[in-house]
């Protein structure tokens, strides 16, 4: 099994020696890690090489690459890797309460983009890095699922 | 003198639900044991939901958005003439506190099951209660007893930190908490601007913030014969931004002098207004045990099934017996509470993500039982979570000889609980019962935010079992994909998979 | 005082659990609550069940046949030594009453969470058993104290109908009717050849045959430093062929009067044997309420459920701990039992063909819950049953203020409560629930045979409603077979089956 | 919909007129019947003509046949309805714990032929008619499975 790379949100990581996966259903993907005389129920999700760890409630992401897998994945990085504009997406489905920038708006790292409302709450979506709004595809009172584009930024 | 026996036949023939979730489950089970035909309400996003299929009938009350279905009086009150309900039970929240909503049932000729429309209207002006209060002699935190106008010294004699609050507010909205004198002015224009948008009403009164403080409130259950039960104290500490997390019965920093005063407090409030049904008056109890009025809701409590399993009394069956005009037996006016009960709410929020709402499809839902455990749900497997609607997936309850075996109950219950596809607090609740301050029953309402830090962070043993899981269940799959038989299968899963697969081809 | 703070550390560190289902999750959870590392075993059979995921770790002990499994004393204290274990946990049936057992146990250091071997010895003889009740005053069914010999006039003398009974049987096993003198002769041929092939012992005795009686027993908690608790009575009545389905507490037929007498002769019957423990005595009630003593298990019962819901007494934990030498604390030594709890089992078999076993694949497992609804269950959806194991697949039982209201709860929790896959008996109790004599508490041990035909006849509302079920699902699906998106689908279900589908590919 | 005939447990039924099914999970067949006011629980399970509705907590078997499948069954009936030989299958699953008839034997209808024990039990098959014993297929001691054929009569 040495020959997968794991990836535990965006950090390696090396994988526990004295454990194994006990699987109880492979159509949910809950089983039990082993290790020793104790159990520990978990549920894996997902395919491929991107998959969703719930281990004691939370959920982990973890990305698990075979060295095929991985010498693709960075020959596609290399190719996208000229600085081109990037999308802001909902980090959380909700109602569009207030959108803080228009197009042509030069908005600073961290500035206050739009305001989503989820169960009761507002939460700000803000900018990831500074540049020029060159496009802003919601308007209050839409609604919107997380990874929807809201606006490009240049 | 019992509960179901000494009627002829049940209150109500059929009561509709203007509700939805597991509250709305809850009163359809009180409706299956009273012998009524329960009918539930469902907005287009709900046609295929839980409440849905446990009741007689449903009836559309609109699009997905609240204010068009679960938050319309005349939706509810359209689909209560549909039916052909006697009666409309609002669970809590949204229309459960209107009082032209109470107004507008008992003019169609139903009944509500809740109290007069005055009484709504009375107590929903936080202020009017808390004056309601002090004239009752209840101690109230010390503040305002009117409005806050631009007389800023006046405020400010209060003492920082203070909170100022929205007379049109409760239930932990409007409030907001200012820390020195130089930020008030500001403070105060925000905080009525904000009242006017959320409640139409930019009425606003100041609080001296009590901290170290405990939330502790009184179950009431009123009819309309004069009788009034106080069926014990619960503690709402454990809370994070005003929202209650877990619910306990006895509160462990309760002691027999202080309840004494809490239930006469609590009486005393409920004398102020014309009140029958469940009702809760809550208190803030400072350190040293002094306690001071917060609100009355005379509504459904969210964490009532604690008070039900340590009285043994079923509070929301009375609820609706009391409407229909029932008198409380002593049983009720003198109950014998015993044990000990918890309350966890089982949240669709990220508690690693400052509790962020999660949505998403709910792939496994496995929820603890056995002895003295509850459970009180509004999804089950395969439910997609949408975000209109409260966070509030399922509360897990449990009750056990005293409050130690109630938190090694919880352990327990908590560890047999699996969900899977939709992040949940879960996890934050099982960190809680290892807390020391927890064990010991030794917390405030600062608890989360000194304790639980905003972005919890994943510890490296966690890391490294996510990924053996991960590993392993990529190298039991074959190279190609989706699952089939490996060469060394581990127990006799892979048969499982197998026999589903026949059986759906 | 306390069940879990006034110990240290917890009773056991590894305790195995020689058994398997409901009984083997219900032990394994008071082992989690009282932080012992609960550790199963399992046949060949069982390498994928719910008791064995449930636990720390398992132990296989064999083929899946119970004689060289379950019921190998071997094999168990191989697992026991393996695993580390410091006590067994017995359950009921299999090696529960077992005396060469409980011997090996102790002879092996570890510790029998039951009696002493001398008393399973000397009250699993139950002609001994009899004599013993006898001489401590207790009333005994009128019959032999002595085994019956070739005198069939002495056992002709008890009257008919009578009945046989093998000195090594009991629970309902090694019995047999005869209702004249003329089949006395070969009755008594063929039940000592029963016994002796049943329990390697042909001694019988004879009992006149009481009927109507009800099957009333009184639950006991005993320590080792001779306190005695006293839990209450559960009454066991309906039953079929000696084998229990529904039990409850307390005892519609029993006045204050008859419970002091059946406590009292509880305790006498307990006083003549070395006892620490759960125990349970049985009685036999006639119609003028005189009770006879039946037998007394020093076992955990099937249906001690009830009692815990009415007490509030952990009896698992209590037994774990009280052979661990802990002193039972005075709450249960004087118990305060509240409302009313009834227990139905739901087995794996067909009420409409005369309650035979039934196999199968588990589809459906929808099992209630809410206020007052405890499950115990053995298996979980896609659990697939075999037939060399007990046919009990759960326990439901419920608790309320009052019987009827019991019954009502009972009622609304067999609604909701839906399997598929495998006939079981839940058709049979959802219709026990409605019977005038359940209902108002009326029923004797003859209940079942004279009011449930032994093929009941599917009546036609029932044919219809079924026809409408299977058409409405065939014009659902395409003509060409497997479901996919109808024209006019109803709800969102079908969405649902794409979501899964999309889930697994 | 009336295209379809009915048998429920062998009887030819009318569908309840004014019931319709509303699937809740068409994976496990969990749905419910609606009529007027009240909803009644139920599993609709199995494939293609042959059906098993679980209603009320009792499993009932429902043929349901379109005009085709009808006629279908009705050819191969007729080319099968020479009286040959008939096998005698388990009625339940369980232990073999005595044969009571070997080939040659001539039973009457109702004979004992095998015990099987199941959850402490003895349950006795009997012979469907009389007839004489030509091929028995189970010894004492060994475990069958619900149908499986354990002996043939001529």
């Amino acid at each position: 099994m040495s020959d997968f790379e794991v990836q535990v949100e965006g950090q390696p990581v090396e994988a526990a020696p004295d454990v194994r996966l006990l699987l109880d259903d492979p159509v949910t993907g809950v089983g039990r890690l082993i290790r020793g005389d104790t159990a520990i129920a978990v549920i894996v999700e997902g395919s491929g090489s991107d998959r969703v760890v719930t281990l004691r409630g939370r959920r982990i992401a973890v990305s698990v690459r075979s060295w095929r897998e991985r010498i693709l994945a960075e020959a596609e990085r290399a190719a996208a890797s000229h600085a081109g504009p990037i999308a802001v997406t909902a980090t959380l489905p909700g109602l569009v309460v207030a959108v803080g920038a228009t197009v042509g708006d030069e908005v600073e790292e961290g500035a206050s983009l739009v305001t989503i409302e989820a169960m009761k709450m507002q939460n700000e979506v803000r900018a990831p890095r500074a540049g020029r709004v060159i496009e802003v595809s919601v308007e209050p009172g839409q609604t919107v699922a997380t990874g929807a584009a809201m606006l490009r930024l240049e | 003198m019992s509960l179901h026996t000494d009627r002829p036949r049940p209150p109500f023939e059929r009561l509709l639900i203007a509700n939805r979730g597991e509250i709305a489950v809850r009163v359809i089970r009180a409706c299956r044991e009273l012998g009524i035909s329960p009918i539930a309400v469902h907005s287009d996003a709900d046609v295929d939901a839980i409440h849905v299929r446990q009741a007689d009938a449903s009836q559309r009350i609109g699009p997905p958005s609240p204010a068009e279905s679960y938050l319309s009086i005349e939706a509810i009150l359209e689909a209560a003439h549909r039916s052909g309900a006697q009666a409309i039970h609002p669970g809590y929240g949204f229309l459960s506190e209107n009082a032209d909503f109470a107004r507008a049932v008992a003019d169609a000729g139903l009944t509500f099951v809740g109290p007069p429309a005055e009484t709504l209207a009375s107590l929903g002006n936080k202020l009017a209660a808390r004056r309601g209060a002090e004239s009752a002699g209840v101690p109230i935190v010390p503040g305002t007893t009117v409005a806050v106008d631009d007389d800023l010294d006046g405020v400010a004699a209060i003492g920082f930190p203070l909170m100022l609050k929205a007379a049109a507010g409760g239930g932990g909205r409007g409030m907001r908490r200012v820390d020195a004198e130089d930020g008030l002015g500001e403070a105060l224009v925000a905080a009525r601007r904000e009242a006017v948008s959320a409640f139409g009403d930019g009425t606003v009164y100041a609080e001296r913030l009590l901290a170290p403080a405990r939330h502790v409130e009184v179950q009431l259950l009123g009819d309309r014969h004069g009788n009034l039960a106080v069926l014990g104290e619960r503690d709402c500490s454990v809370q994070r931004r005003h929202q209650k997390l877990v619910e306990e019965t006895p509160s462990p920093a309760v002691d027999l002098e202080t309840r004494a005063a809490l239930f006469d407090s609590a009486r005393r409030v409920a004398g102020t207004v014309d009140f029958h049904n469940a009702a809760t008056v809550e208190f803030l109890l400072d350190a040293e045990r002094r306690h001071y009025f917060l609100e009355m809701n005379t509504r459904l409590q969210v964490e009532h099934g604690v008070t039900e399993m340590a009285t043994g009394v079923d509070i929301v069956a009375w609820q609706i017996r009391v409407a229909a005009g029932d008198t409380l037996p002593d049983a009720i006016l003198q109950p014998e509470p015993r044990g000990h009960a918890i309350e966890v709410r089982l949240y669709a929020e990220d508690p690693y993500a400052d509790f962020r709402p999660s949505a998403g499809h709910l792939t496994v839902w496995r929820l603890p039982d056995g002895p003295g455990v509850r459970v009180d749900a509004g999804v089950e497997a395969d439910t997609v979570l949408r975000s209109e609607y409260d966070p509030l997936l399922a509360k897990l309850m449990v009750h056990a000889e005293d409050r130690p075996a109630a938190v090694d109950r919880l352990r327990r219950a908590l560890d047999e609980t699996l969900i899977g596809g939709v992040q949940t607090d879960a996890g934050f609740l099982r960190w809680l019962v290892d807390r020391p301050e927890f064990i010991e029953g030794a917390y405030d309402t600062g608890f989360i935010a000194e304790h639980w830090p905003a972005g919890q962070r994943l510890g490296p043993e966690e890391a490294s079992l996510a990924a053996a899981a991960a590993i392993g269940m990529r190298a039991m799959e074959p190279a190609t994909g989706g699952p089939s038989q490996p060469a060394a299968a581990e127990g006799s899963a892979w048969g499982r998979t197998a026999r589903l697969e026949a059986r759906r081809g």
